[in-house]
C-alpha cells in the first residue's frame, strides 16, 4: 500500500489532465458538428472559428462544452471512451465467446505476442552469442561494438518492405517472418549490450582464482561469466522484451495490414475511427507491462534460487 | 562461383585476417587500431554485399549494388541535403532538445518530493517501455504536417528515458556525499548544483544516448502518417513506392550517418562532462 | 491445382471485392486455381513484390506500373477490371473553392507513392507549380491515410477516392453541400487503376498464360457476381478482413461505389484508355513520371481475349 | 578545562528496521571538555558512527540529551560548527583538489580571494601544496585522505569529527598521518573526536579512549590517557604506552562476542 | 629444511603502461623451504602482490629465474601446487558456502562423493560446519574470510598463497582468525606466503618476514623469527615480540619515502 499510493495518486493526476484536456482538443469539431444540426454557435461558421483559440471558443459556448466528452470521432476521446471502446472489444466480447474473433483486441494481442515473441527469441540469442563473441574474441569486440550501434541508428521501418521480399525471395511467406525479424534487430542491442557488460563483470580477482586452478575457458564460462552475468541479462531482457514489442508493432504498421495491434492502428488512423487507435494502444500497454512484470518474476525467483537477490542489497 | 563473389569472399577473409592482426597487437588499445578495424569491417560487409549482389544477380529494385547506391547519393545530394535538414535539423533534433530539455527539468522538479518520485518512477519506468511509436498518427493529427508532429513525436519518445535516467541519476550521489553537504549546512540548491547534479551526469548522459536512436527512428515513422513533400521518412516512403530501392539506401546510410554522428557527439560531450567517471579515466 | 498468389495494391477491402468473391465462391477452385490473396498497406509496393518473386500477379494502378516498368521492371497490364478513375480531389465549400481555378495559393493533400502522380499532370495542365503556397502556386502534403487533414482544416483539399475517403468525410458530420469535389476522370487526367500486372517474361510460359486465363477469368466472374449483389460482396470482404476493424455500412457502401467504376468493363484493356494514362503521364510537370512512350508492350489482350473466349 | 563543549547524557538512539528495532546508542553519557583528543575505539557495528553522526545532527538521537557548545546538536550544525572527516576521502571527482578544499568554502560563501589563501594554508598544512589542479583519482589514497582533512579545515570550524579516517591506509602511511594530525591538533587546539578500529593509534592519539560494545552500543570504558602532549612515535614502544594498549585490548575483548 | 620449495633469483618484473615503465620488482632473490610461513610486509605498491602472483603464474616476470617444486610457476599452476587467498573473500554470490567451496574440486574433476567429504573436512578446519547451504552474504565478513581460506584448502595444494586476507576485518575477529591460521599451518605443514600491511600480524604468524620497499619494489630485510612454533595470542606482549616488531618498523621506515 505505501508503494502502491502515490502511484495511484499520479495515475489519477495523469487521468486528470487528460480528462481535462479533452475539452480543448475537441472543442472546434463539437461546435461544427453542433451547428450543423441547428444550434446557435458563436461566432459563426467554421472558418471564421478558425481564428479564434480554442479557449475563447469554450468561454463563448459553455453551453456546448459538454459535447466535447460526446464526440464520435473526437481528436483526443475521454478515458471513459476509450475504456468503453477496450472493454467492447475485450471483455465484452469474451464473455460472449469471441474471445478469438478477428474483431475482439485479445486476437490481434496474440498475434502481436506470437511475433514478439519470436523476435525476442531470436534477438536475445543473436545478442548473447554477440556478447559471447565480443567478450571473447578481441577481433570482434573492436569490429562488431562500432557496427551494433550504428545498426541502431537505421530507420528499420525504411527496411521493412525489403526484408518482406527478400524473405519471399528465400520462400518464406509467411509475414510473421519479417514482423519477427524487424522485432528481433530492435531486441538484440540492448541485449547484447547488457550481456557484454555481464559477462565482463566478473573482477579481475575471481578470474586470477579460476587461473590458480588452472580451469579451461569453458569451466570459467559456465562456472563464473555466466552465472555472474545473471543480473545483467534479465536486466536486458526486461529493455529487450519491449524493444521486441515495438518492433513488432512497427513492423504490423506498415507491412501488410493483415493482424495484431499495429495493423489495427493503421486500418483505425485509414477509417477514421481513433477509439480503435487508442483502444488498440492501450491493449500495446498492457501487453508491454504483462511481458515485462513476467519477467520481473522470472528475475526475482531466479535471483532468489540463486541466492543474487539479497547479496544485491 | 563467380568472379565478383570470389573477390568479395576473398576480401573479406583478408580483411578479416588484417583485423585478427591488428587486434591482437602490442598497439591494440591505439585510436588507430580502434577506428580502422571496425572501418575494415564495415569495408569487408560492404564488399561482400556488392559481390553477393553481383553474384546472384539481385534486382535492384530488391536489392541494389552498394556501387549503385553510391551513385544516387552523389547524384541526389540535393535532395538528400533538403530532406536531412527537414527530418533531422527540424524534426529530430529540435524535439530531441525539447523533450530532453523537459524532462531534466521535471526530473529536479519530482525529485523535491519523495512521494512524486515514489510515484511517478514506476510510471515513467512502463511508459518507457511501451510501443510509443503507436501514438505517431495521433500526434500528426494533432500537430499537422510540418516538423512540429515529428518533434511532438520525438519530445514523447525521448521523454520518459531520459526522465527516467535523471531521476535514477539525481538518487545517485552516495549518503556520504550528501551528508557532506549537510554537515555544511548548504542550502537545496547548492546541493543540488555542487553535489546531486554532477553526479548524476553519467545516468542523465545514458539517458541522452538513448534518445539519440530513438529521436531519429520517432521523426522518420512519424513522417508515414504525413508530411510536406520532403524528409527522410518521406523520400524513403515515395521511393519504395516508385521502386527508387537505390534512393531508399542513400537515404538510410543518411540516416545512420547522422544517427552515428548524433551519438558520436553526445558520446563526445558525455566523456567531456563525466571525465572523472571510473570508465572515462585515463 | 495451380497456385496463384495475389498481392492487393491496400487493405482488404471492397475496392478487391470481386477477388474475394472469386475466391469464396469457389471461382477459383473450379479454375483449378489455389489462389491465395495478401492484402497490401502503407508499405508495400506491389511492384517491388512482384519482382522479388512474391507474388504470381498484383493489383496495381497503372502509373506505379509504368514507372515500375522504366525502372526496368517490365510489368504487363493482362486486364482491367476498373473501366474508370475514383480519384478526386475533395475540398472545402467554404472557402472559397467553386473551379480548380481557386486552388491556386491554397494547401493541398496528395497521396504519393506512386499514386502523386495523375495530380502532378493536373497541376501542370493547370499551370500551376507545386512548390508551397504562393501566387501560381500550391502548396502540397503528403496526406495519410485518414481524412483528419480536411476535418481539422490542415488542408483546405484533399484526394479522396469516391469509394471510400469521401465516404469517410460525411460518416464524419460533413455535408455533401459543404463540398467541393473534382474528379480527376471529369478533369480529363484520369489515369487507369486498379489493373492486374505480371512480369512480361512470364508470359513466354503457355503454362503460365494458361493460368492467368483461368484466373482472370474467375476474377471478373466475381466482378460480375459482386456488382449484381454488392451486400453479399461486402459480407464477404469483411469475411476476410483479418483486422476485424472494417465496418459493414462502410463496405456496403463503397461496394456500390466500387460497382460504378468496374461497370462497363469486361476485363479488357481499352487501348484508348491505355494511351490517354500515358498522355498524362508524359505531361507530368516538371519531373515526369515516365519519359518515353512505352508502347503497346505494357500491356496484352491475349489474356483476356482467351479468358472471355469461354 | 572549562565547560564540556560536547555532552551527552543518557543518550538513546534505536533504529526501526524490518527486522525489527536495532539499539545503536543505549544510554550513552559522555562530556568532552574543549581542546580534547577523544577516541572512540569498539568492534564493528557497536555505534561510534552512530554517536558522531548524532553529534553532527546528521542523526536524531531517539532519548537523552546532547548539547554541543550549549546549543542542539543542529543548532550547531547551522553554525557550521563541525568538520567531518569520513571515512572514504569522498572528495567529488569532478572536482581538483583545489576546488575540493574550497567546497565548503563557496558554499558558506567566503569571498574569491580567501577562499584561494585558505585552500592555499591548509593545503600547506596537510603538505599537499602543488597539487591543487590534480583531480582525486590522481591521487593515492593517502593523499586523497588528506585533502579530506584539509577540506574539514578550511572552515575553521572548532570541532574536528573523524570516522576511521585511516581506515583504508596502510600502516605506514598511517603512522605518518597520526604524527602529522597529533601536530596539527597541538597547534589549532581544535576538539577532535576520532573513531577507529585501530588500539595502538587510538593510544598514540588520544588524550581520552572510549572503549563501546555492541548490542546494544554502550560505553564501557572510558581512559583518561597518561601520555604527555608530545609523542613521539617511539613512544608506542614504552611500557606506559604497552599498559595503556593492554587495557583497552582487555575492555575491547569483555565487550566482544565472537561472532 | 630440504631443497626450497620457492626459489626466486634476480627476480624482475617492470609493466608498461601509459605513463611509462612501472619496475613493480626489482633484482628479487628469496628462498623458501617447505612449511616455512613467509610474511610480506611493506608499503602499498611495494610489489608484494605482484610477487605472489609471479610465483602463482599470473603474472610473467621480465626477468630473472622463479623455479617453485623445482618447475616452473606455470608448470607448477597446472600442476595444481596453489591455493590462493585473496584480500575480498571473493566467493561467488550464486554458489553456497559448501558449493564454492568444492568449487576447484569440480573445476579437477574430482568424483562427487569426494567432493562432499574434502568440503566437510576443510569446513570443519575453519569452523563452518552447518553453514555448507547458507549463501555468502548470509554470513559475516570474518566467516566469509574462512570459508574463502577452506576453498584454498578443499584441493590440499602444497603452497598456500595468501594475499591479505584478513585486511578488511576488525582487530579482533583479525586475531582469532591469526590464531586459527597458526594452529592449521601448525597441523598441515603447508608452505604459506602471507602479504600483510600489520606489523604485530607478520611478526605474531611468521617464520620469516620479508620487508619490502617500493620503487622500486625490492627486497629489503629478510628476518627469521626466533619465536616458538607454539604461540599463544599474548606472545605479543613479550620483548622479544616487541624487539621482532620494532625491527619490522625500522626496516619499513628505511624502505619509505614519503608520497
Ligand atoms: N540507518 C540505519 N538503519 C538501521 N540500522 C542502522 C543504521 N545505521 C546503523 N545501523 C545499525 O546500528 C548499529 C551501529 O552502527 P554504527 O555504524 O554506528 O557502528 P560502528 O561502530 O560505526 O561500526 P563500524 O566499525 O562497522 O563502522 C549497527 O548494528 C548498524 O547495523
Ligand atoms: N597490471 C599492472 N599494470 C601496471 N602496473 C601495475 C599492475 N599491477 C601492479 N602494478 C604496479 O606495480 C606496483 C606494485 O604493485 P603491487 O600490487 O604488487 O603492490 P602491493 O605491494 O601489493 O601494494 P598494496 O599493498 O597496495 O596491495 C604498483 O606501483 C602498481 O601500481
Ligand atoms: C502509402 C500509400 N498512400 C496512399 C495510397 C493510396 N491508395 C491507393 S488505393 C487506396 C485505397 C483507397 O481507399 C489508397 C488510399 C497507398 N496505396 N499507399
Ligand atoms: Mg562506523
Ligand atoms: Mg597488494
Amino acid at each position: 500500500m505505501r508503494k502502491a499510493l502515490p502511484v495511484l495518486v499520479v495515475l489519477a493526476a495523469i487521468l486528470g489532465i487528460w480528462w481535462l484536456a479533452v475539452a480543448p482538443m475537441n472543442i472546434r469539431i463539437a461546435l461544427d458538428g453542433a451547428e450543423r444540426s441547428g444550434a446557435a454557435v458563436v461566432p459563426e461558421g467554421a472558418r471564421e472559428r478558425q481564428e479564434v483559440s480554442v479557449w475563447a471558443l469554450m468561454a463563448r459556448n459553455p453551453d456546448l462544452v459538454p459535447l466535447s466528452y460526446a464526440q464520435e470521432r473526437p481528436r483526443l476521446p475521454t478515458p471513459g471512451q476509450v475504456a468503453t471502446e477496450f472493454w467492447d472489444t475485450t471483455g465484452a466480447m469474451a464473455l460472449d465467446g469471441r474471445a478469438m474473433s478477428r474483431r475482439s483486441l485479445l486476437f490481434h494481442a496474440w498475434i502481436t505476442l506470437q511475433s514478439t515473441f519470436w523476435g525476442f527469441l531470436l534477438g536475445t540469442s543473436l545478442g548473447i552469442a554477440g556478447a559471447i563473441g565480443i567478450v571473447y574474441s578481441r577481433t570482434l569486440n573492436l569490429s562488431l561494438m562500432p557496427w551494433a550501434i550504428i545498426s541502431q541508428t537505421i530507420p528499420i521501418v525504411a527496411l521493412a518492405p525489403m526484408i518482406i521480399v527478400l524473405a519471399s525471395q528465400l520462400g518464406i511467406e509467411e509475414r510473421g517472418v519479417p514482423k519477427a525479424i524487424i522485432s528481433a534487430y530492435l531486441c538484440f542491442f540492448p541485449v547484447l549490450v547488457g550481456m557484454v557488460s555481464g559477462l565482463r563483470s566478473p573482477a579481475a580477482a575471481q578470474l586470477d582464482l579460476l587461473r590458480t586452478y588452472s580451469a579451461t575457458p569453458s569451466q570459467g564460462f559456465w562456472k563464473l561469466r555466466l552465472p555472474a552475468s545473471v543480473p545483467y541479462l534479465f536486466a536486458s531482457l526486461k529493455v529487450g522484451i519491449a524493444a521486441a514489442l515495438v518492433g513488432t508493432i512497427v513492423g504490423e504498421l506498415p507491412t501488410g495490414a493483415i493482424r495484431g495491434l499495429g495493423a489495427r492502428i493503421l486500418i483505425g488512423d485509414q477509417f477514421g475511427t481513433p477509439l480503435a487507435i487508442w483502444a488498440a494502444l492501450f491493449m500495446a500497454a498492457i501487453l508491454a507491462g504483462v511481458l515485462v512484470t513476467f519477467l520481473d518474476l522470472a528475475q526475482r525467483v531466479t535471483l532468489r534460487r540463486m541466492g543474487l537477490a539479497e547479496a544485491a542489497r | 562461383m563467380t568472379a565478383p563473389l570470389f573477390f568479395a569472399l576473398l576480401f573479406w577473409l583478408a580483411a578479416w585476417g588484417v583485423n585478427v592482426k591488428l587486434a591482437n597487437a602490442p598497439g591494440r588499445d591505439s585510436l588507430g587500431v580502434r577506428i580502422v578495424v571496425p572501418l575494415l569491417f564495415g569495408a569487408a560487409l560492404i564488399v561482400l554485399w556488392e559481390g553477393l549482389v553481383r553474384h546472384f544477380e539481385v534486382l535492384p529494385v530488391i536489392l541494389p549494388a552498394p556501387s549503385v547506391v553510391w551513385e544516387t547519393f552523389l547524384a541526389s545530394t540535393e535532395i538528400l541535403w533538403v530532406d536531412f535538414q527537414q527530418t533531422v535539423l527540424k524534426g529530430a533534433l529540435r524535439g530531441y532538445a525539447i523533450g530532453c530539455a523537459v524532462a531534466v527539468l521535471c526530473a529536479i522538479a519530482i525529485d523535491r518530493s519523495a512521494f512524486l518520485t515514489r510515484g511517478l518512477l514506476p510510471v515513467g519506468n512502463f511508459v518507457a517501455a511501451l510501443p510509443i511509436i503507436g501514438i505517431a498518427p495521433i500526434l500528426v493529427s494533432w500537430f499537422g504536417f510540418d516538423w512540429q508532429s515529428k518533434a511532438a513525436v520525438v519530445v514523447v519518445m525521448v521523454f520518459f528515458p531520459v526522465l527516467v535516467n535523471t531521476v535514477q541519476g539525481l538518487r545517485e550521489a552516495d549518503a556520504m556525499q550528501r551528508d557532506l553537504m549537510r554537515t555544511y549546512a548548504a542550502s537545496y540548491r547548492q546541493t543540488l548544483w555542487k553535489l546531486r547534479l554532477p553526479a548524476a551526469m553519467p545516468f542523465v548522459f545514458n539517458g541522452l544516448k538513448i534518445a539519440t536512436t530513438l529521436a531519429l527512428i520517432g521523426a522518420i515513422v512519424a513522417e508515414y502518417f504525413g508530411s510536406p513533400t520532403r524528409g527522410m521518412g518521406f523520400r524513403i516512403s515515395i521511393s519504395v513506392g516508385s521502386l527508387s530501392i537505390d534512393l531508399v539506401w542513400a537515404e538510410i546510410a543518411v540516416a545512420a550517418l547522422a544517427g552515428t554522428v548524433f551519438y558520436g557527439l553526445v558520446a563526445f560531450i558525455e566523456k567531456r562532462v563525466t571525465f572523472w567517471h571510473p570508465t572515462n579515466r585515463k | 491445382q495451380d497456385d496463384v498468389t495475389l498481392q492487393l495494391k491496400w487493405v482488404t477491402q471492397a475496392q478487391f471485392a470481386g477477388y474475394y468473391v472469386a475466391l469464396e465462391n469457389g471461382y477459383y477452385e473450379e479454375a483449378g486455381l489455389d489462389v491465395t490473396i495478401l492484402p497490401g498497406g502503407p508499405d508495400i509496393a506491389p511492384t517491388q513484390v512482384i519482382a522479388g518473386g512474391g507474388a504470381d500477379v498484383v493489383v496495381e494502378w497503372m502509373p506505379a506500373a509504368l514507372a515500375a516498368r522504366e525502372r526496368g521492371l517490365p510489368l504487363v497490364n493482362i486486364a482491367q477490371p476498373f473501366k474508370s478513375s475514383g480519384m478526386q480531389l475533395t475540398c472545402w465549400g467554404d472557402v472559397g473553392i467553386e473551379s480548380p481555378d481557386d486552388l491556386d495559393n491554397r494547401t493541398l493533400g496528395v497521396w504519393f507513392f506512386g499514386n502523386e502522380y495523375p495530380f502532378l499532370s493536373w497541376m501542370s495542365q493547370l499551370g500551376m507549380a507545386t512548390d508551397g503556397a504562393a501566387e501560381g502556386s500550391v502548396e502540397v502534403l503528403r496526406q495519410g491515410f485518414n481524412v483528419d487533414p480536411l476535418l481539422q482544416r490542415q488542408a483546405d483539399c484533399i484526394s479522396t477516392m469516391t469509394y471510400n475517403e469521401y465516404w469517410q468525410v460525411i460518416d464524419a458530420g460533413v455535408t455533401p453541400e459543404e463540398l467541393v469535389n473534382f474528379r480527376y476522370e471529369e478533369q480529363g487526367v484520369a489515369t487507369l487503376e486498379d489493373g492486374l500486372y505480371v512480369l512480361e517474361e512470364n508470359l513466354e510460359d503457355p503454362a503460365f498464360v494458361d493460368k492467368m486465363t483461368r484466373f482472370v477469368a474467375a476474377s471478373m466472374e466475381g466482378w460480375k457476381w459482386a456488382e449484381e449483389n454488392p451486400e453479399e460482396a461486402a459480407m464477404i470482404v469483411l469475411e476476410y478482413d483479418e483486422t476485424g476493424a472494417q465496418t459493414e455500412q462502410h463496405q456496403v457502401r463503397m461496394m456500390g461505389e466500387v460497382a460504378k467504376l468496374t461497370a462497363g468493363s469486361n476485363g479488357a484493356l481499352d487501348p484508348a484508355d491505355f494511351q490517354r494514362t500515358v498522355d498524362t503521364l508524359l505531361a507530368g510537370g516538371s519531373d515526369p513520371v515516365i519519359s518515353v512512350d512505352p508502347g503497346d508492350a505494357a500491356w496484352t489482350h491475349v489474356i483476356t481475349d482467351a479468358a472471355l473466349m469461354n | 578545562m572549562g565547560a564540556p563543549v560536547i555532552a551527552a547524557e543518557g543518550l538513546n538512539l534505536t533504529f526501526q528496521t524490518a527486522d525489527g528495532p536495532v539499539h545503536a546508542l543505549s544510554d550513552v553519557s559522555l562530556a568532552i571538555a574543549g581542546g580534547e583528543f577523544v577516541s572512540f575505539i569498539g568492534p564493528s557495528g557497536c555505534g561510534k558512527t552512530t554517536f558522531l553522526r548524532c553529534i553532527a545532527a546528521l542523526e536524531q538521537p531517539t532519548g537523552g540529551t546532547l548539547s554541543v557548545n550549549g546549543m542542539t546538536p543542529d543548532a550547531a550544525r547551522r553554525a557550521r560548527a563541525y568538520g567531518y572527516v569520513f571515512q572514504a576521502a569522498g572528495l567529488y571527482p569532478w572536482r581538483t583538489i583545489g576546488r575540493n578544499v574550497a567546497l565548503p568554502l563557496e558554499i558558506m560563501g567566503f569571498p574569491k580571494d580567501e577562499q584561494d589563501s585558505r585552500v592555499a594554508r591548509v593545503l600547506e598544512m596537510v603538505e599537499l601544496t602543488g597539487f591543487e589542479k590534480k583531480f582525486p583519482w590522481q591521487l593515492s589514497g593517502g593523499m586523497q585522505q588528506r585533502a579530506s582533512i584539509a577540506r574539514a579545515l578550511a572552515f575553521d570550524a572548532d570541532i574536528l569529527l573523524m570516522d576511521e579516517p585511516f581506515g583504508a591506509l596502510d600502516e605506514i602511511v598511517r603512522d605518518r598521518l597520526n604524527e602529522e594530525l597529533l601536530s596539527l591538533w597541538a597547534r589549532t587546539g581544535k576538539t577532535v573526536c576520532f573513531v577507529t578500529h585501530s588500539i595502538p593509534e587510538a593510544v598514540y592519539l588520544s588524550t581520552k579512549i572510549v572503549v563501546m560494545s555492541p548490542r546494544p552500543g554502550r560505553i564501557t570504558d572510558v581512559i583518561d590517557s597518561p601520555l604527555p602532549k608530545e609523542r613521539p612515535l617511539d613512544i608506542r614502544d614504552t611500557p606506559e604506552f604497552l599498559a595503556l594498549a593492554h587495557r583497552v585490548r582487555e575492555g575491547l575483548r569483555a565487550g566482544h562476542a565472537y561472532e
